[in-house]
């Protein structure tokens, strides 16, 4: 399955966007965070799960979707807001903790929630599978179309509710992808410590599912092995898995100082986008003054969001005790 | 329908009155449907799905793998997405291995999504022991359930409000964990606490979640309980009126709110207080109940509140040492008695 | 892998041994429950889970197994404690609750514990996988020798503890057996209601270890397949997976209709043990006379275990409060 | 080893605290070993197991794969089998995905076994919230873990009752949960609380288990607490002093056992009492300390009880909403100035 040149663009545009957003997120977050790092403090207080990197595995699968498929993400969520759409005004609101955020600030940035796009995150892992196959269910029983897909990193597939969701998801034969954001870590824990096969696309058998696997964080191969299990999905020939092979550009949060990691083998790490674009530039779908273009529209609506989110209020402090019932 | 007539002198089990309710809220509502292991055919382990799979059919009555965590996380998917599961996690106990699923992420989603995502499902499970079921098949855990904010928890003690709750249960926007006692569902195999089994209207009605009842009236004590104590609790009252005393019993039916109102009414009335829980002694049900009351200022208590509740142990399988350590009518009897002699 | 004329006498008798005990608590735990079934009536209350059929998965593995090895079973756990050589009396003691039991009755028939032989069983389903796993590493941070196996139903297979401990197994190549008992029914759910696979070995490949199938509920194919997974844990090569065919004889417990089964499936079932009695006989290494003596023996001894805990008294009720921490 | 002249001057954080504990146990027992997510090079990610990978290898200090129910169990099996794990979950909230292999298994086995099977293994894990990390990072849960019987629990405020406390854990029979609350830790990325990084002794000894310390002494209030909040009840005391009052301070220390006579005993001199909890506010650690006060018969209360604790709320994200939530010392002395005007 091939991209369009308007869907390499639309990939490409996310990628930058998704990219930026992170660069100014990190900005921000370490604004009141120097010279002694306190993660209470500066206007993004918390823990911060960057994308960099990783913007392959978003777009690649959210080029197949529409607002009314469902995804739930992870801890590290912010790529795959913006591919799925999610509102980003909204989002940068929620992760500053503003009234106008998705939640009003109840949520912050590992759980996003946006049911327009019908987009959600969290921050437990392997939490969001469950519900992904629960969503499929839905659809199946309403008879509405809609393909439900959930995200995770490598280190998840050795948690529990990987396995219960993927087996009740092939069993039931429900329009689910399961997508794996192998970035070769789990916090400081290396993928061969954690896990006994060298590629989760091989646990697929154990579910009878089809899995896929798209080496060296390539956009395109996302593209085409997402768009088979989606449009498997769609067929209502059941569930698929597909590892990706990324790259978590920066740590695993920030205040992550990596010295686990060996030395060299981060700077040995290839950063999609620039590469993307050289593919793009190279295809002719994309000319430097296209790319500029787009490059800045992307700059100005990530300013946009932030500057919406630094004029809005926070909620009153006893908004905290209402929504919990509704 | 039939008449309201007719149906008031109609009497069912626990089992069935749930049984029921979930299936006149299928029949006029598309969007309920429900899920857990051997909920189909077998109509439940404890009976409170029987019938349904007959009626519904596999599709809306699924029966599910082993596989807590993923069925009940599916269960928040779908009632995310506009669905209204029933899910059934078959013993309380089994809570473990899937807790993530329901206090992380069904009680909280509606919050992180600062009420935009509802999440509208009824978690049913089985609590309680007295058939020597052992450590891991005989607890209640009401404590564990409703010390965790974003899910309503309620505790029928009858057939009546079982129907009533579930009903409303099924209705909430909310989840609500609907708590069920063996010894109360009518199973024979289960024995069967008659008094559970009561007049139940064959149409569909709500019992408010939230609202406490008083099973009995009185004036020298007032007995609070949940579930199967409601029913020591009625018998210790008897027990206690041939000895002249008058005692009130409050049936909590909701843990999750708690109605702390009619508490406090009731022990300002007769100054004396008496929890009954067979869930664990400590950080549990009692505590919070005799703290609700203490910490009121306009309380007057006559004498030290007291706790029958379960020991701070794991439940052992022999029957002589289980019915030693499990609430009864006499301890609270007993308990009573000691009050008057500390006072 | 074949086993000797003793260890095939051994396994019939333990089979016999089990069955028995089975037959014998089968009637003693319908004491006092009839004519109206109720649980916790009778000398033995609560739940019952008989292992009548599946006797065959015990005998098989256990042949391999000292009393130093590790075995942890199940709900359903009588087969393999006497297989694993768990002291009788004390055991069937602890079934009716008494004072000599293994627990002075705190456990009862789901929860066996017996140190000597390093046995224990519990009533969550996968909830005896970990231990099996941290047992096989602590021989290994010991530089003990051992060997621990965990028992599971096939319905096992599909909670989250099952895929964790594979691959915690898997990843730090421990010595441990993971052994499901298929008896096609989960309770009520037939297994390929449940279960994306039609066979559980398959999944040993998600966990890169090897994966035996033994067809038909065979004795001796349990016995070779064990053995090479046992042996392949002693040598320190990591974990194997094995799933056997079993037959579930009596109900999921006692009391238990069956009317979930399809009409003439279970009529359809072979019972082990006159089949492997033929098996025997015809191969001469059991006569008529030596199976009519080792039946007698055990009878007698079951009877004896009987005996002893009937005539056991019952913990003082306050006994209640021991041992909850030592 | 040092002298203790030498040591008793030296100040640790309660994270370095726990490592030297561990360590030392390490050193003299090779039975001890630890399991968790990240404890290996990265020395923990609250910084509990710094330094030890480096003197005990990747044998003895394992990183494991995001496995709780798999590596907790596993630590249950190699403590039955003669071990002694010390394992880590990382943060509280993570309970849901492995609960049963804490409770079920790990709490139980012995009790299962008659006293037979021990389980000598220590659970650590990090409670607590403050600096927004949201609903899922930030809870305390100690009523949790406190209600399910079986399992000993310790929540140490300050470095010096986190080394003797762990000590003692390693060295207990029993399965211990070690609670540790994030702000107390030392690490300067999560904020530090001063008072918790005191005087470290070099050399090995312990905290005795199920013993409450009087932080500090009083007639007029009693403030019980625990980790994190007994800071604030020192803040509080300090303020009331100045007022005039004087305000004695219970640093429960451990759940599991209680302490109820060190509790009644201060609560009998002064006659007021106040409970300090970031836990959530009902069914959990506030409403046992009432009850267990309030249903002591000799307890004479001169004003009803107060708790200042956590909402019965998820955690919000945005500071402004957590803190305001969030107890602290103003609370604790607003609390005292009502309880006066009510009695
Ligand atoms: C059940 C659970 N265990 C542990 C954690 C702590 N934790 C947060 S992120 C993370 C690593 C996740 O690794 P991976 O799934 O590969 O995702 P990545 O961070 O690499 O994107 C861990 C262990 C958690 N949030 N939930
Ligand atoms: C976590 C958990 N969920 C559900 C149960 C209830 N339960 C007890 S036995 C059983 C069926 C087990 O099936 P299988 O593993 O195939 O074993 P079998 O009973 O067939 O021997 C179930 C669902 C349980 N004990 N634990
Ligand atoms: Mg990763
Ligand atoms: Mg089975």
């Amino acid at each position: 399955m091939q991209p369009t040149a308007e869907q390499r663009r639309w990939m490409y545009r996310n990628m930058v966007l998704s990219r930026y957003l992170e660069e100014r997120i990190e900005a921000l977050y370490m604004e009141g965070k120097t010279p002694v790092f306190n993660m209470a403090k500066g206007p993004i207080p918390g823990e911060m799960h960057l994308s960099n990197g990783q913007e392959p595995c978003a777009v690649g699968v959210c080029a197949h979707l529409e607002a009314g498929d469902i995804v739930t993400a992870t801890h590290r969520p912010h790529h795959i807001a913006v591919a799925k759409g999610v509102d980003l005004d909204a989002m940068v609101a929620e992760i500053f903790g503003k009234a106008t955020g998705l939640s009003g600030g109840r949520g912050g940035h590992m759980h996003l929630f946006d049911a327009a796009v019908n987009f959600s995150c969290s921050g437990i892992i392997g939490e969001g599978l469950g519900p992904a196959v629960g969503a499929a269910l839905s659809r199946k029983l309403q008879g509405k179309p809609g393909v439900a897909v959930a995200f995770m990193g490598e280190g998840a597939a050795n948690q529990g509710a990987f396995h219960e969701a993927l087996n009740l998801a092939a069993v039931w034969q429900l329009p689910v992808v399961f997508v794996i954001e192998d970035n070769a870590w789990g916090i400081s824990v290396a993928k061969q410590a954690s896990t006994a096969v060298p590629r989760n696309d091989a646990r697929a058998s154990a579910y009878g599912m089809p899995g896929h696997h798209v080496a060296d964080n390539d956009v395109e191969g996302v593209y085409a092995a997402a768009g088979e299990a989606i449009a498997r999905a769609r067929e209502g020939l059941g569930p698929s898995l597909i590892e990706i092979e990324t790259v978590r550009l920066a740590g695993h949060f920030m205040g992550d100082g990596e010295d686990y990691r060996p030395k060299g083998e981060k700077e040995g790490l290839t950063d999609p986008i620039p590469r993307y674009r050289g593919t793009l530039l190279e295809a002719g779908v994309l000319d430097e003054a296209g790319d500029a273009a787009l490059v800045a529209e992307a700059h100005a609506r990530v300013e946009a969001a932030i500057r919406f989110a630094q004029d809005s209020d926070f909620l009153p402090p006893e908004a905290a005790l209402t929504t919990v019932f509704v | 329908m039939t008449t309201t007539t007719k149906s008031a002198s109609r009497k069912l089990t626990i089992a069935r009155a749930m049984a029921e309710a979930t299936a006149q809220e299928m029949r006029i509502d598309p969007r309920v449907f429900v899920m857990g292991e051997d909920v189909g055919p077998l109509g439940g382990v404890f009976g409170n799905t029987r019938g349904l799979h007959d009626e519904f059919g596999p599709e809306r009555i699924r029966d599910t793998p082993i596989s807590e965590t993923a069925f009940i996380g599916a269960a928040v998917g779908a009632a995310s997405d506009g669905m209204r599961p029933v899910v059934e996690l078959m013993f309380v106990d089994f809570f473990g291995v899937c807790m993530d699923a329901i206090y992380n992420l069904m009680a909280k989603n509606t919050y992180f999504s600062g009420g935009k995502v509802k999440v509208p499902m009824v978690l049913m499970t089985s609590t309680g022991g007295g058939y020597s079921d052992a450590g891991q098949h005989s607890q209640c855990l009401y404590g564990t359930f409703a010390h965790l904010p974003g899910m309503k928890v309620v505790v029928p003690s009858n057939a009546y409000d079982a129907k009533g709750l579930m009903t409303a249960a099924i209705r909430d926007d909310n989840p609500v964990v609907f708590m069920y006692h063996k010894a109360l569902q009518g199973m024979g195999w289960l024995g069967t606490e008659k008094g559970a089994t009561v007049a139940v209207p064959e149409e569909a009605y709500t019992v408010e979640i939230g609202k406490a009842a008083v099973a009995r009236e009185g004036r020298d004590v007032t007995l609070v309980s949940l579930g199967v104590g409601v029913h020591h609790s009625l018998r210790a009252a008897q027990a206690l009126e041939a000895e002249g005393f008058s005692a009130e019993v409050i049936d909590l039916r909701s843990l999750v709110p708690l109605d702390r109102e009619t508490l406090r009414a009731s022990v300002a009335k007769t100054g004396r207080l008496i929890v009954i829980d067979e869930d664990y002694h400590s950080y549990g049900v009692s505590g919070e109940i005799i703290a609700s009351v203490a910490e009121h200022p306009g309380c007057r208590l006559r004498a030290a509140p007291k706790r029958v509740a379960y020991p701070d142990i794991p439940i052992p399988f022999a029957p002589t040492m289980e019915q030693w350590a499990l609430p009864n009518a006499d301890k609270i009897v007993a308990a009573f008695h000691q009050m008057l002699s500390e006072s």
